[in-house]
């Protein structure tokens, strides 16, 4: 492994960071928009991890939600739109001491990003990846997303979106290699935390579909899920997230073995409630960017071996 | 009769049974040859072979290939044949050279392919397989001598070879050993050293069983014994030895070698033809440098990566062709807004859309120059040689580094898969300079601290403490902060802009070939050099004043070139790219699509030049040049 | 002392209490103003509102809007700026204008970011809300006595208006009312007819219940009763009964009309700013036409939607913006290629890369020509005004079926979400010409029957019997059967370019504005007319021999415009792009990067135009023009 | 609905079409590539269904199993690399009385595809969808694919590919709106032929991914496959794909209700066998070019309802 950009110079690093240390200028999100509450929690989770603000990288892609890394005092990437998994990844392939977070609106990863979305699972990269769904197209003013509900009205589809939505965690079950995958809502900022928590800690690739208020265009569709609690279903386990706060807070609990992949592919059909928790979890799930991981060489070794190159080419 | 008069059906009888061409041996500065099959037969074994043990005896050597567009197509159809043009010098070779003087076919189809396409001299000899003539199936028969004729139309001197015939008598597998019969053929011919013909086969052949080396040996030698036997001449193209060492090699893997050589740690790609070799050399060898090749999903996804490895502090390249270049477009425009380093490799193929895959052209210069919405100024270098392809990458990492830009490199199919000994490069240690340190960010820089006079700044690199900022495709103030003012974003493109005029200054004008004044300038870029400065030579060696300029930048040009241009009467780029000819219908000055240097240097320089450009899928052949040339320059 | 004198911290107490300027009621040929509130406040409505009834009351109208990059930013922050600005006059408005003369403003945050961009004349006039100024919050207090030290560098005239308490007095909450109370403000100020301001609040308000537009006409009413006890002044701009019957919107629906105009069946496109509107029109009507809004899953589907409905007979376009259109390159030159009509809508938007992403630019033109790789012959058009966004669909649409080709129509933020009247068009059954026949295809005839001198052909359609073949992206003959002969890619070359050249001949020579003769040549392409011509106008009004020379087509180039050009001393072109001054630091004429027409007029007239061009993501000024004019034409 | 491209003047159609009747010019694959038998039993099919040439369209993207359209005597689009599907939608869309059929690679669909992939399989227009998967990139000669098995030694990745396959089906699976799913293989013509036809005579989307031989790059691959029939599963089912012949030829079968969705994503990780047959088919998937549909005008009524969008915008 190339370790040339891994170590500081100096001494142990022996600094404590707050949340504060992780606090970026003011967010420019419209009045109760969803993605201040995660980015608040994201905060809590540095200082949580402790994870120090010059190893840590937010990559994103365009959207409301992509404005994310901007709002952070840490190394950030903001991409352009449905391509911020490549950039993660070709960060994260050379640089393993980097703590990479990305973060993506529906549209982003689920339309423009999908591709880049099915394969970044099967790379299966360790990073920590955000899916914000507010179920529209947010900075663009309300077109459908994919993710958007049958019938709901928007610019482009007037008359009512035309197609059942797609599931995010349903298709990334569908991908080889899949290795952490779960869903939080913006509003249980509980689970939320405990849920970014233990995708920090997974080594692999951690997907986590974030349920996101988007009070501006889709706020008739998550008002109901925020006033009715009841409809949420949370998924224990001992190897899932629990977190004991949103045992006592939530009615439904269900008990859910993250390690059955086809179960946790049933969940996904799941109509009668919206369950929240991990749905599946593979520790032994190939990762990309260590099986890359290669011998480092010195100058003077890659020249000799250069050497031998030509040698081989010599006439 | 004399075998050596041209064929037609009606005699087709007696006129390929004897082999008196009466030419007996000739010296030649160089000479040039083909070998064709169908897919799968070898040829290009063979063909390459050729080549490198002409080159191992200290001859100037150039292949050059010819490729199908399927992998393995229907055999003895015109569209099957595969194989390799070889042009072997007393001196140094630049270029593949004019029609070729002979050429062994393995079958009649792939030779009328090749005849279709003008590939072979009036005078061509050609020694092409017995076999077919009369072949039990009337279909074949009557397939060669519909080919015969319409082959009757040039003066070809005719060569009946038994080469199935006489393979079979040395293997069971005839497909897979005429080519190195054919490779002996070739040895008598050029009258080459034997011993290192052998060590050649062997090292095609390293790989296999030595079983196969010897049995290759065997039809090596049944071939240079039936030449020495039936053959009444031979072209003698005597070798110097050479003065310094010399490394053979195509242009991708000379890329692939150069990017070792400038410390490149990631290639990030997505197969296309005629670029994926360059990574299939590298993915072979990457490990022993610590490198990686990444086979991304898509070309968009390619470069991401690529730019994601630059921001973390990585040296990283992506290489494509035409169609993904197409899609790389976005990711360009963000690389130049954040002021990434990226090495961006451009091998051209025939266009537009999928085009002509195996196919040399130069018509991505504009693409690439213009081809991002937005204002994107950049730097864009073309070799001109397979050297140029191992040294120039080396250049485009400083340039990107220093400058904080992408650099662009354009070769073409021709120098992709062309074959060329040139000088062992000496290496230097500065060139794989590591990545910069991770030390501290002094308190109070900001990631984009423009010189206001140069534009140059310096970036932060993640693992920098204190240097924590988010880039961003935003317009954006020197804090990176997004940024929606005029003036910024005014400030923003004049510094991008101005940064590439002050690289500009650091370039040398570049030195007309030929004689700096006269009445012809012939300008070009890329491949086309050698046969463009051989056709100069030719010229001027009847008495014309051609000279001609070769571009190594395209983006920022180099100074001097109007000074230069402004010397001769008449100025003319020439390029493997389209251009309407003035006098071709309904076109005028004014509506006149010209080749693309052409319009960079009227729009850039005000140069009335004239415009050559020609798609034919080929390299551009010095007798043709020469042509256009005499036509130019009035005959005194 | 009067409430009229420029505003400084130190007697800030004082300066806001009355509101005498002195300037009583005064007639103009034209007149500007703005309103400008935090996103969500509804300036936008205000002022849309105004200019609509304005040119109900038979005005020359322009509008223009101010949109934040956000949706909903952080409030009382300079990015958080939305609002309009409205210029209007006797005759018909062609352009913005200049700096706005009156402002109302919801806080003196969103009219520090006015301020910043020199958005307001040194005299202008500034209504706004008392209610910061006396906040219970002293941090309120301070930003507001900071914004106004840093105002005071102009002579601004400010009156306080207690906007806020007294739209209170009307409704409970004034972020939802204080916009009316504004256009009563101006209705006052302006001398509008309160009739049909009340329709207009009315026909903004249709799809809520009746009392939101009851309380909505009590505070213009508010507004204007306001004014007229406290203003004691007035502009009067008196207007003409319209001669004909006016349509009024933005460009954009200008596009969706035209579409539905031209009988485009098919708009297949990806959200994107500036765009998408049109999609939002056409979706919400296109039922009735039975077309259909295609919102496909990335930029590259649209347009292969878009590419796969003309295949099949049906006519397409697709719309984008720079991003988008990075994304397109491929499968453009798929559809070059394959020579299939299709119709691209490029809104531009500032670049490079994500830009400046609501703001006005003209980047996007070299990239539309050059942006491909290989050779891409096409057409390209620039619609000049909102009107011709309409009509230049249905010319589209004429040529794109009759070349067998892609016209690309190049708009720009400016043009999308400005608003002006213009003469309702005389519809034309012939417009919305039915597709291609279903009948059988003559025995013989090729899909790419290239008539030889022209490069047209026909083209056969899905369900024609006998026209079965396959269209591909590689090189094919007359047949579309793939070929890799030098010819064969020689003549399809040639063919595709050809055609364009045809097309050349039909068109007609721009006529030069002002006199086709005199010291300076104006020569811009796309929303700048109004601006340009104006400020011709003006410079002609004071005896300065200056013309301009507006291009409708960009590719091909109109005939004639390189003889306008040399009866001219100087020839400059005028675009919102980058252009580096020919005075910058190291630039020289050499590497000198010039704006994009100014390229491209080079490249292929060869006219030695000077290149004025800035990237200040705003409308051009007449006066800013004025003032380069006066420098470039030495006085007399 | 816009009907003006629907109707050919003249009489109803007596026709009757022969295999010949599709046939094409000489295909140019190497020999033995399963293209052949593919192509062969493509004809065979339009055969059987007396499809008509001329309203048959096929289109493909790029790479050897893309040439397809080119050897077949009907209306024919050969795009771009990965970018058949929005091709073929877009035809679909407004000329519902084109067979629509679309040929794509395993590169083309699900690598640089994959997005219009997914996105198809959610619109589930009525068309029949062919993978024609040999494992590897066959024109670009010999990269790896996404179905590349994992340590396969190709030109890209020399020391063997990194990761587990993707599993096509898997990943069809997991996106809303799937609605007829199946897997066969280029040497069992008579299970291809009956999977096709079925496919053909499905209303929507129709996925086939079809093993594929390809004796140039990857032979070992495909050989022990074709050499052991025992390594196959044939799933048969009332409602499923049933060929007395292959009945007979095959010794292992099993019984699958091609309805059960969850059976059939668990099918995906079958590893004893290679399942053949019915993955899923539901018949009550929305069907996109059908939900778009709308009235048709004539010009005339075109015209007047233009005039009330200018009445709208009248000054
Ligand atoms: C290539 C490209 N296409 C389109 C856009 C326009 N665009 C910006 S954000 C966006 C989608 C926003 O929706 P989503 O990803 O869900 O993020 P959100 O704003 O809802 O957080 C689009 C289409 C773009 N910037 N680039
Ligand atoms: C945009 C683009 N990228 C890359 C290519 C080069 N290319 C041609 S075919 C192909 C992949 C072929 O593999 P597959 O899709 O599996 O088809 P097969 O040849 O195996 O049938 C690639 C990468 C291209 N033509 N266009
Ligand atoms: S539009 Fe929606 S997602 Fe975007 S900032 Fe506003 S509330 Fe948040
Ligand atoms: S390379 Fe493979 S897939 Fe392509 S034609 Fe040859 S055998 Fe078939
Ligand atoms: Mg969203
Ligand atoms: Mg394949």
């Amino acid at each position: 492994m190339d370790t040339s950009l891994l170590d500081i110079s100096g001494a142990a690093d022996e600094r404590t960071f707050t949340a504060n240390d992780y606090k970026g200028p003011t967010a420019r999100w419209c009045p109760g928009c969803g993605d201040f509450s995660i980015l608040a929690t994201t905060r809590r989770l540095l200082e949580l991890e402790q994870l120090a603000p010059e190893k840590t990288l937010f990559v994103s892609g365009i959207g409301c939600s992509s404005r994310f890394p901007h709002y952070l005092k840490t190394y950030g990437f903001h991409g352009i739109h449905g391509r911020a998994l490549p950039l993660a990844l070709g960060a994260k392939l050379r640089r393993p001491d980097l703590h990479v977070f990305v973060v993506m609106g529906d549209g982003d990863c689920t339309s423009i990003g999908a591709g880049h979305w099915i394969h970044a699972i099967r790379y299966n990269p360790n990073m920590t990846v955000l899916l914000l769904d507010n179920n529209i197209y947010g900075l663009t003013k309300k077109q459908t997303s994919p993710t958007t509900p049958v019938n709901y009205k928007t610019n482009t589809q007037p008359k009512g979106s035309y197609l059942n939505p797609l599931h995010p965690i349903s298709v990334t079950l569908g991908v080889a290699n899949a290795s952490f995958v779960a869903q939080t809502a913006d509003w249980i900022p509980a689970h939320l935390l405990a849920t970014m928590r233990a995708a920090q800690q997974h080594k692999g690739l951690s997907f986590i579909r974030i349920l996101q208020r988007c009070p501006k265009w889709t706020i008739d569709i998550f008002d109901a899920k925020v006033k009715t609690p009841d409809e949420m279903m949370i998924l224990n386990h001992a190897n899932g997230i629990t977190d004991p706060k949103v045992q006592k807070m939530y009615k439904n609990q269900m008990e859910h073995d993250p390690s059955d992949l086809d179960a946790a592919r049933a969940l996904t059909g799941m109509t009668s409630h919206i369950p929240l928790g991990l749905f599946y979890k593979n520790e032994d799930a190939a990762i990309y960017n260590e099986l890359r991981m290669n011998k480092s060489f010195t100058t003077e070794e890659k020249m000799a071996n250069l050497e031998k190159e030509f040698d081989r080419y010599a006439v | 009769m004399s075998s050596s008069q041209s064929a037609s059906s009606e005699d087709a009888q007696e006129v390929y049974e004897k082999v008196i061409t009466g030419l007996g041996d000739k010296t030649y500065t160089d000479h040039s040859c083909e070998v064709v099959s169908d897919a799968g037969e070898g040829a290009q074994k063979c063909g390459q072979g050729f080549g490198a043990l002409s080159a191992k005896m200290g001859n100037g050597a150039w292949t050059v290939e010819i490729i199908p567009a399927e992998i393995e197509p229907p055999p003895r159809t015109p569209g099957s044949t595969s194989g390799v043009g070889i042009r072997i010098g007393q001196d140094k070779i630049t270029n593949a050279g004019d029609a070729v003087k002979l050429v062994i076919a393995f079958n009649e189809q792939v030779l009328l392919s090749r005849h279709r396409v003008n590939a072979m001299s009036d005078d061509c000899i050609i020694l092409i397989d017995s076999k077919w003539r009369t072949h039990v199936n009337p279909k074949v028969v009557g397939e060669w001598e519909d080919a015969m004729k319409e082959m009757s139309t040039k003066n070809y001197k005719w060569i009946l070879v038994p080469l199935e015939a006489e393979t079979l008598k040395v293997v069971d597998n005839p497909k897979l050993g005429k080519n190195m019969f054919a490779l002996g053929l070739l040895c008598h011919i050029y009258d080459r050293d034997v011993q290192i013909a052998k060590d050649q086969v062997a090292y095609t052949f390293r790989k296999k069983p030595p079983a196969v080396t010897e049995a290759n040996h065997k039809l090596l030698e049944a071939g240079i014994a039936w030449a020495a036997e039936n053959l009444d001449f031979r072209f003698l193209v005597p070798a110097r030895p050479p003065t310094s060492e010399l490394l053979v090699m195509n242009g991708n893997e000379a890329f692939g070698m150069g990017a070792l050589a400038a410390g490149i740690d990631v290639c990030a790609m997505y197969p296309i033809t005629p670029a994926s070799s360059v990574s299939h050399y590298l993915a072979d060898v990457y490990d022993n440098f610590g490198g990686m090749v990444h086979q991304a999903e898509d070309e968009i996804a390619a470069i991401g990566v690529a730019l994601g490895s630059s921001y973390t502090g990585k040296t990283a390249m992506t290489i494509t062709s035409g169609p993904g270049l197409a899609l790389k477009g976005e990711f360009i425009g963000l690389a130049l807004m954040i002021e990434m380093p990226l090495i961006i490799i451009d091998v051209q193929r025939g266009g537009p859309s999928t085009g002509l895959p195996t196919k040399v052209e130069q018509s991505d210069l504009l693409c690439v120059l213009y081809g991002q919405p937005g204002d994107g100024p950049k730097i864009v270098m073309a070799p001109s040689s397979i050297e140029e392809c191992f040294h120039c990458i080396i250049t485009a990492r400083q340039i990107a580094e220093t400058l904080r830009t992408c650099v662009f490199i354009l070769s073409d199919a021709n120098l992709a898969t062309g074959q060329t000994p040139f000088e062992r490069p000496k290496l230097d240690a500065k060139w794989m300079a590591g990545p910069p340190k991770q030390t501290s960010v002094p308190e109070g820089s900001r990631p984009y601290e423009w010189n206001l006079d140069t534009g140059i700044s310096e970036r932060f690199i993640p693992g920098q403490r204190g240097g924590e900022h988010t880039v961003t495709g935003l317009n954006h103030d020197e804090s990176s902060r997004v940024n929606y003012e005029p003036a910024t974003n005014q400030l923003g493109h004049a510094m991008r802009s101005r940064k590439i005029a002050v690289f500009a200054e650091t370039l040398n004008a570049p030195i007309p070939y030929g004689g700096d004044e006269g009445d012809l300038l012939i300008v070009g870029w890329g491949s086309t050099r050698g046969a463009i400065e051989e056709a100069v030579d030719r010229a001027r060696a009847k008495g014309l004043k051609a000279s001609s300029l070769h571009l190594t930048f395209l983006s920022p040009l180099q100074p001097g070139i109007k000074e230069a241009c402004d010397k001769f009467t008449k100025v003319m780029t020439v390029e493997l790219n389209y251009s309407d000819a003035s006098d071709d219908p309904h076109i005028t000055p004014t509506n006149r699509r010209r080749g693309q240097l052409a319009t960079l240097l009227r729009a850039q320089l005000l140069i009335d030049c004239g415009s050559w450009g020609k798609v034919h899928g080929a390299p551009l052949q010095p007798a043709v040049l020469l042509g256009i040339i005499e036509k130019y320059i009035p005959k005194a």
